[in-house]
């Protein structure tokens, strides 16, 4: 739509391990990108279709843990892994099918079940997950012959997965298939009326969620390089919703963007030491009054009120007496 | 399963059913209120608990009071937030889902600033009743479990009474049901707002009292506890009184047999299992009120 | 639609900005040790216990002068207990702090996740109550472990029933479902075969439960003879309570897990007569000098008692400044081999890492009687 | 003339409430149908079963020579079922013409792999969709409304709009449930030319409404429903003439015959 805009925050976020060169920072930016990912996905189940889904997590574990064991167990190359991850992940949303017609309360706590269900296999069935130790030292991404082993290098890597992600997820939403989903969050017996089925474009919405939230999953195993079922639990999924809804519902930018400020926000409050954690709990709080739509919807109130000062202010020099909002 | 494991599954999965029912009973009344999945309410039976733990350590008071102590700091926590936060934002008219997002980060607070105050470890709670077990007819029983099933099911039906026959619940009964009727009848919805907050803390403070007196108090004990109070709230069906109730003890019980019969390491996830099988087959859980669905 | 272009330039705007205003430059002329555990989450205490000590060492340490003149600084970090966050935190302790070498985590995962880290950034990492054996025996030379690995508790545990209890060949074990409670498990499996100790009965429970009717009727309906725990303090008592509840009497054995005054100050009567394995103990340290010294020092810092979080950690601290003292210089490389020939006096005895960097420590066993700990290889043979 | 759609002893009981009972009814193939009856009469419910809203308990319903049986709403819709909504059910955040784009939804098929790959079938998809959709607009007079956001028209466009999204799909048979509601008398003569232009295009209308003079205007059939029973059936006529008709709607004859002698303009409108 506009793309030299598009080009231009691409621009940005390339230079940002360029000009930012500790690698710590890198590492943290990598997780910004990955969190990005993992929110646009749930952008679509919440913000796009109005499922409010707290299990996100339990699909960001299976693509992570896919990808791990591909690799490590049965030298499959990375993009392989990668993309059997995302695959094998959106299959397993599958199970979810009985479940989407639930109210949205309900689904939410079934969600949540599902998360903790999940959370306890990965955590339990040693022979393949490791269990409580995890998985160690996973391979770094290869490339076509290439590894890549810094952290600028995995940066790209995620900068070019939610590149695509993005792109994919916006052709989605500005489609049939995108309209269908909005149709359903907002009245779901008119949709029916029109010809959708609800139960089944509600699976295919988790579907491709959980297709972004394993491919996710498979960057995060290869950046971090160590997995734990403690970093999939439904805390993880709070957190998500979290990005998506601190970001602005139904805004794919709004969930770049809410992810990014999440992942970072803590790293800058680090300083506060104690204060830290109640501090982003204000904040969270805050930011759910002053913007109907978190982050994205944030900046366009923020130029009304400074237009709106403006006015006024010349509208006092010119007409003093009389100020109208 | 030996008589002794049903019997000591029963008195504990009660017990631990009873303070998930109180818990769910204000998750329950604050959906019909306001449709807001409070996420905070473990964090309210929190401050309930160390409410009645620091007055404990002040003055020697007798059990009852100190459980008062804990209602009364379980409402007063939700009265602020409520009026500070949640008022504010349903001012504002913010989308729904954002004012479950901030009962998050009020949860997130609270742990926080009891972390601060309370301090990170764990908390004794003084033994308010007898704790080795009594044989009753062959059988270990813990006394304390007794007594928390006892005042568990008084609260309870305390509260049924109130929402029956008095003015106040029965205002707020129809603001929840109904809220533009109940405005035509006179009922300020705002304040019967506020006040379902109230109760739902009380509700939670007494939880609080009864949970830390059967183990101990921390900053961190509201989370989890309110989480499977939520589970229990659907299970009996969000929006129903007597269902948060039953839901409770069911997931008390549930839990405890779960671990008996099926796998200990596997618990949690038997509980979930059931609770989706149950949504499954009666999506708005298992004690179904006709009325407003959410 | 309209407001697209717009959400997208913020987007961008905002990203760069956070991304690129993320330096802070760190001052150069002190000796930056880090030290990263869990200060916040569900095992804040811990991480609370850790920094204590750490803070109690590095003050005396500066009031005496510092290394070479240059004070000692403890960069504190918080991983909340998840491995995540421990892969970020010690990211930027090594790449943007600069620290020498770092002091962490508290929990085997975290440790385990960190340790990756140190080995990529060249730094030593001295574990601090992560058990699992696993650390150490990943081929990671920059890591080093200050508590004794699981399986030597483990196994010390089974030798210490075998001569005591002689009777009990059949025990229950229950532990907390995770890399602590799975390592004793699994070592307490191997070590009690040599003994003929068979574990008849397998019990876990999630991290935070406090409702254990089921395990412990799953128990008391089982062939055992004796419990055996693997748990942290404050699910331990609440195990204890509700053991007592339900009017068991077997014996009890517990592990380092609940070497900590927190243990009975919450368990109350409820855990008097539990044996445990622990490497620290108030109880088993009167013929340690160093360790009298540092429990003078603590009461007189913090007015309690140090635990055994807090004396592991401290020698953690201690072997980091000697190592770092050692090696003449602030290079990582050399701090890392000073480090692995350190030798002094800990609180729990004379101090040494084997070739895998795990310390070549005794352990001791306590017994809780009347709410004390006391020595529990005293106690007779137990018909 | 075969007829378009057919119910035989359609039954719908809501616990012990009986809301339709027994209809037979039958719409032929171009008609403006109307199906008028006092309040809780069984309307709403009645099209509710058509479209599959509602299960019925017992009877059936014949569409096109093919028994509905318990096929998803979404199933009719494709088959050439469309409706509207007694109380406005739009997608009130969306725009106008994406309202009406989602209503050619059970004609299109491009899906989620064609939407990623931008195939040229789905591009050229996009277009005819966006293309009916002004169509449609048009139709109805909304055109210059199509980017607005639906919940910020005025009431009358947004009954309008409802019926461009179910008109978009050149449906078979549309269920019209009280498209006059609310409208003032301009609009309401406004709207039995639209149903009239809509019967010309080749769409049977099934319309349910109080608002008298409209269906008198617009339909060439009648059924009445009283009690969820079938009163009457027959042309404008007929029904006008109906004692027990009239009877039904007025009640006690004498006091409301009375009324609406006095007040001619009310009586178009059904007691409420």
């Amino acid at each position: 739509m506009q793309p030299a805009i598009r080009l231009l925050v691409l621009a940005s976020l390339a230079v940002a391990p360029l000009i930012q060169t500790n690698t710590y920072w890198q590492h943290v930016f990598g997780v910004a990108l990955i969190g990005a990912i993992l929110a646009l996905g749930l952008q679509l189940l919440v913000g796009m279709a109005g499922l409010l889904s707290l299990g996100q997590a339990a699909f960001y574990g299976i693509g992570a843990y896919i990808s791990a064991a591909l690799t490590m167990r049965f030298g499959v190359p990375f993009i392989l892994a990668f993309l059997i991850a995302g695959v094998v992940t959106a299959i397993t949303s599958l199970l979810l099918v009985p479940i989407v017609k639930l109210p949205s309360s309900s689904l939410a706590v079934a969600t949540l079940g599902f998360n903790i269900i999940v959370y306890l296999i990965l955590l339990n069935e040693d022979w393949a997950t490791g269990g409580s130790f995890g998985l160690l030292d996973v391979p770094p991404p290869h490339i076509f012959g290439y590894e890549l082993t810094t952290e600028r290098d995995v940066y790209f890597l995620c900068l070019a997965v939610l590149v695509l992600v993005y792109l994919g997820l916006d052709r989605l939403v500005h489609s049939r298939f995108g309209r269908a989903l909005r149709a359903i969050s907002q009245d779901e017996d008119a949709a029916r009326a029109c010809g959708i089925s609800i139960i089944r474009y509600k699976s295919k919405c988790f579907l491709v969620a959980a297709f972004t939230a394993g491919l996710a999953g498979s960057l995060y195993a290869h950046h971090a390089r160590y997995l734990n079922p403690n970093d999939f639990t439904f805390n993880k999924s709070i957190e998500i919703l979290i990005m998506v809804v601190v970001g602005g519902l139904g805004s794919l930018p709004g969930a770049v963007m809410g992810a990014i400020v999440i992942v970072l926000m803590p790293e800058f409050l680090r300083s506060s030491g104690e204060l830290r954690l109640i501090l982003f709990g204000f904040l969270v709080v805050v930011l759910m009054g002053v913007s109907r739509g978190g982050l994205a919807g944030l900046a366009p109130l923020l130029t009304q009120r400074m237009a709106r000062l403006r006015s006024s202010a010349s509208a006092k020099s010119a007409e003093p007496g009389e100020i109208k909002s | 399963m030996s008589a002794d494991q049903l019997v000591q599954g029963l008195i504990g999965g009660l017990a631990i059913g009873c303070i998930y029912s109180l818990i769910a009973l204000g998750i329950t009344i604050i959906i019909r209120a306001t449709e807001i999945l409070h996420f905070a309410q473990g964090e309210i039976m929190m401050i309930g608990a160390m409410a009645g733990l620091s007055a404990l350590w002040m003055v020697d008071l007798p059990f009852v009071l100190v459980l008062i102590v804990g209602m009364l700091g379980g409402g007063l926590a939700a009265v602020l937030i409520e009026l500070s936060i949640y008022r504010t934002l349903r001012k504002l008219r913010v989308p729904l889902i954002n004012v479950i997002i901030a009962t998050l980060g009020v949860s997130i607070i609270l742990q926080n600033v009891a972390r601060l105050v309370w301090g990170s470890e764990p908390l004794r709670y003084p033994p308010l009743f007898r704790s080795r077990g009594v044989e009753i007819g062959g059988f270990a029983v813990s006394p304390q479990l007794i007594w928390i099933v006892v005042l568990g099911f008084a609260m309870m039906a305390l509260l049924q009474l109130f929402f029956r026959y008095t003015r106040l619940g029965i205002a707020m009964q129809a603001a929840a049901q109904d809220p533009d009727a109940a405005r035509l009848m006179g009922v300020s919805v705002k304040r019967t707002t506020t006040y379902t907050f109230v109760v739902a803390g009380v509700m939670a403070g007494a939880a609080g009292v009864l949970l830390g007196s059967l183990f101990f108090a921390s900053f961190n004990m509201g989370f989890l506890i309110g989480i499977k109070a939520f589970v229990a709230a659907t299970l009996g069906g969000l929006g129903s009184l007597s269902g948060a109730m039953l839901g409770g003890l069911a997931f008390g019980l549930i839990e405890t047999f779960s671990g008996v019969l099926i796998s200990t390491a596997y618990k949690d996830a038997v509980g979930m299992v059931v609770l989706i099988a149950i949504l499954l087959l009666a999506p708005s859980g298992i004690f179904i009120r006709p009325g407003r669905r959410i | 639609m309209i407001g697209l272009k717009g959400q997208v330039l913020r987007a961008g705007l905002l990203a760069s900005v956070l991304m690129v205003g993320s330096a802070f430059a760190a001052s150069a002329d002190t000796i930056k040790i880090g030290v990263f555990g869990p200060f916040t989450g569900d095992a804040a205490a811990t991480g609370a216990a850790e920094r204590e000590a750490v803070d109690l060492a590095i003050k005396e340490k500066n009031a005496a002068g510092g290394i070479r003149g240059n004070k000692i600084e403890a960069i504190y970090a918080d991983d909340a207990g998840k491995p995540e966050e421990a892969v970020n935190v010690a990211k930027r302790l090594t790449a943007r702090d600069n620290v020498v070498i770092m002091i962490g985590s508290i929990s085997s995962p975290a440790s385990l996740a960190a340790s990756q880290v140190a080995a990529q950034s060249h730094t030593a990492q001295i574990v601090v109550s992560g058990t699992a054996q696993k650390i150490t025996t990943m081929g990671n030379k920059w890591v080093f472990r200050s508590p004794v690995p699981d399986t030597k508790l483990a196994g010390d545990l089974a030798g210490f029933i075998h001569e005591k209890f002689p009777n009990v060949k059949k025990v229950a074990f229950l532990y907390v479902n995770d890399d602590f409670g799975r390592g004793g498990f699994e070592k307490f499996k191997e070590g009690g075969k040599k003994y003929g100790i068979e574990i008849v009965d397998e019990e876990r429970y999630a991290r935070g439960d406090i409702d254990f009717t089921a395990q412990l009727g799953r128990i008391k309906a089982s062939p055992a003879q004796a419990l055996v725990e693997w748990s942290r303090y404050a699910e331990g008592a609440l195990v204890a309570k509700q053991f007592v509840q339900m009017n068991m009497t077997m014996p009890r054995f517990g592990c380092d897990g609940v070497a900590i005054p927190k243990y009975v100050e919450l368990g109350g009567d409820a855990v008097n007569g539990v044996f445990y394995m622990t490497h620290y103990s108030s109880a088993t340290a009167a013929n340690i000098p160093a360790a009298q010294s540092f429990i003078a020092k603590f009461k007189k810092a913090y007015s309690k008692v140090p635990n055994a979080y807090h004396s592991e950690a401290y020698d953690a601290i201690t072997m980091a400044l000697l190592a770092i003292e050692k090696a003449g210089s602030e290079d990582r490389s050399k701090v890392r081999d000073a480090l692995s020939k350190v030798s002094f006096e800990s609180t729990r005895g004379p101090f040494k890492f084997d070739a895998k960097g795990d310390p070549t420590l005794v352990t001791h066993v306590v017994k809780i009687v009347n709410g004390k700990e006391t020595n529990g290889r005293d106690i007779p043979v137990q018909k | 003339m075969t007829a378009l759609l057919r119910t035989k002893q359609l039954t719908c009981r809501f616990g012990g409430l009986i809301a339709v009972s027994n209809v037979d009814l039958s719409v032929e193939a171009g008609d403006v149908h109307g199906l008028i009856g006092p309040n809780g009469a069984g309307k709403t419910t009645f099209l509710n079963l058509v479209s599959g809203h509602i299960r019925q308990t017992s009877g059936t319903i014949h569409f096109n020579g093919q028994n509905l049986g318990s096929k998803s709403p979404h199933l009719r819709a494709a088959a050439g079922i469309r409706r509207t909504f007694q109380n406005l059910r739009l997608f009130r955040e969306m725009t106008a013409i994406e309202n009406v784009m989602v209503g050619l939804h059970a004609n299109t098929r491009s899906d989620v792999f064609p939407s990623l790959l931008r195939t040229g079938a789905q591009r050229q998809e996009e277009k005819e969709i966006a293309d009916r959709a002004r169509e449609a607009l048009d139709f109805v007079g909304l055109l210059p409304s199509a980017n607005a956001i639906a919940g910020g028209l005025p009431y009358g466009h947004q009954r309008l709009l409802e019926i461009a999204r179910a008109l978009v799909a050149k449906p078979k048979l549309m269920l019209a449930d009280e498209p006059a509601a609310g409208l003032n008398g301009a609009e309401a003569r406004e709207l039995v030319g639209l149903i009239q232009r809509i019967q010309a295009s080749g769409v049977t209308v099934m319309l349910v409404e109080h608002h008298m003079e409209v269906v008198m205007r617009a339909c060439n059939h009648i059924t009445v429903l009283n009690y969820g029973r079938k009163l009457a059936d027959g042309s404008p006529a007929d029904i006008r003439d109906h004692s027990g008709v009239i009877e039904a709607y007025l009640g006690t004859k004498t006091v409301y015959a009375r009324h609406c002698r006095r007040n001619p303009a009310e009586a178009q409108y059904a007691p409420h």
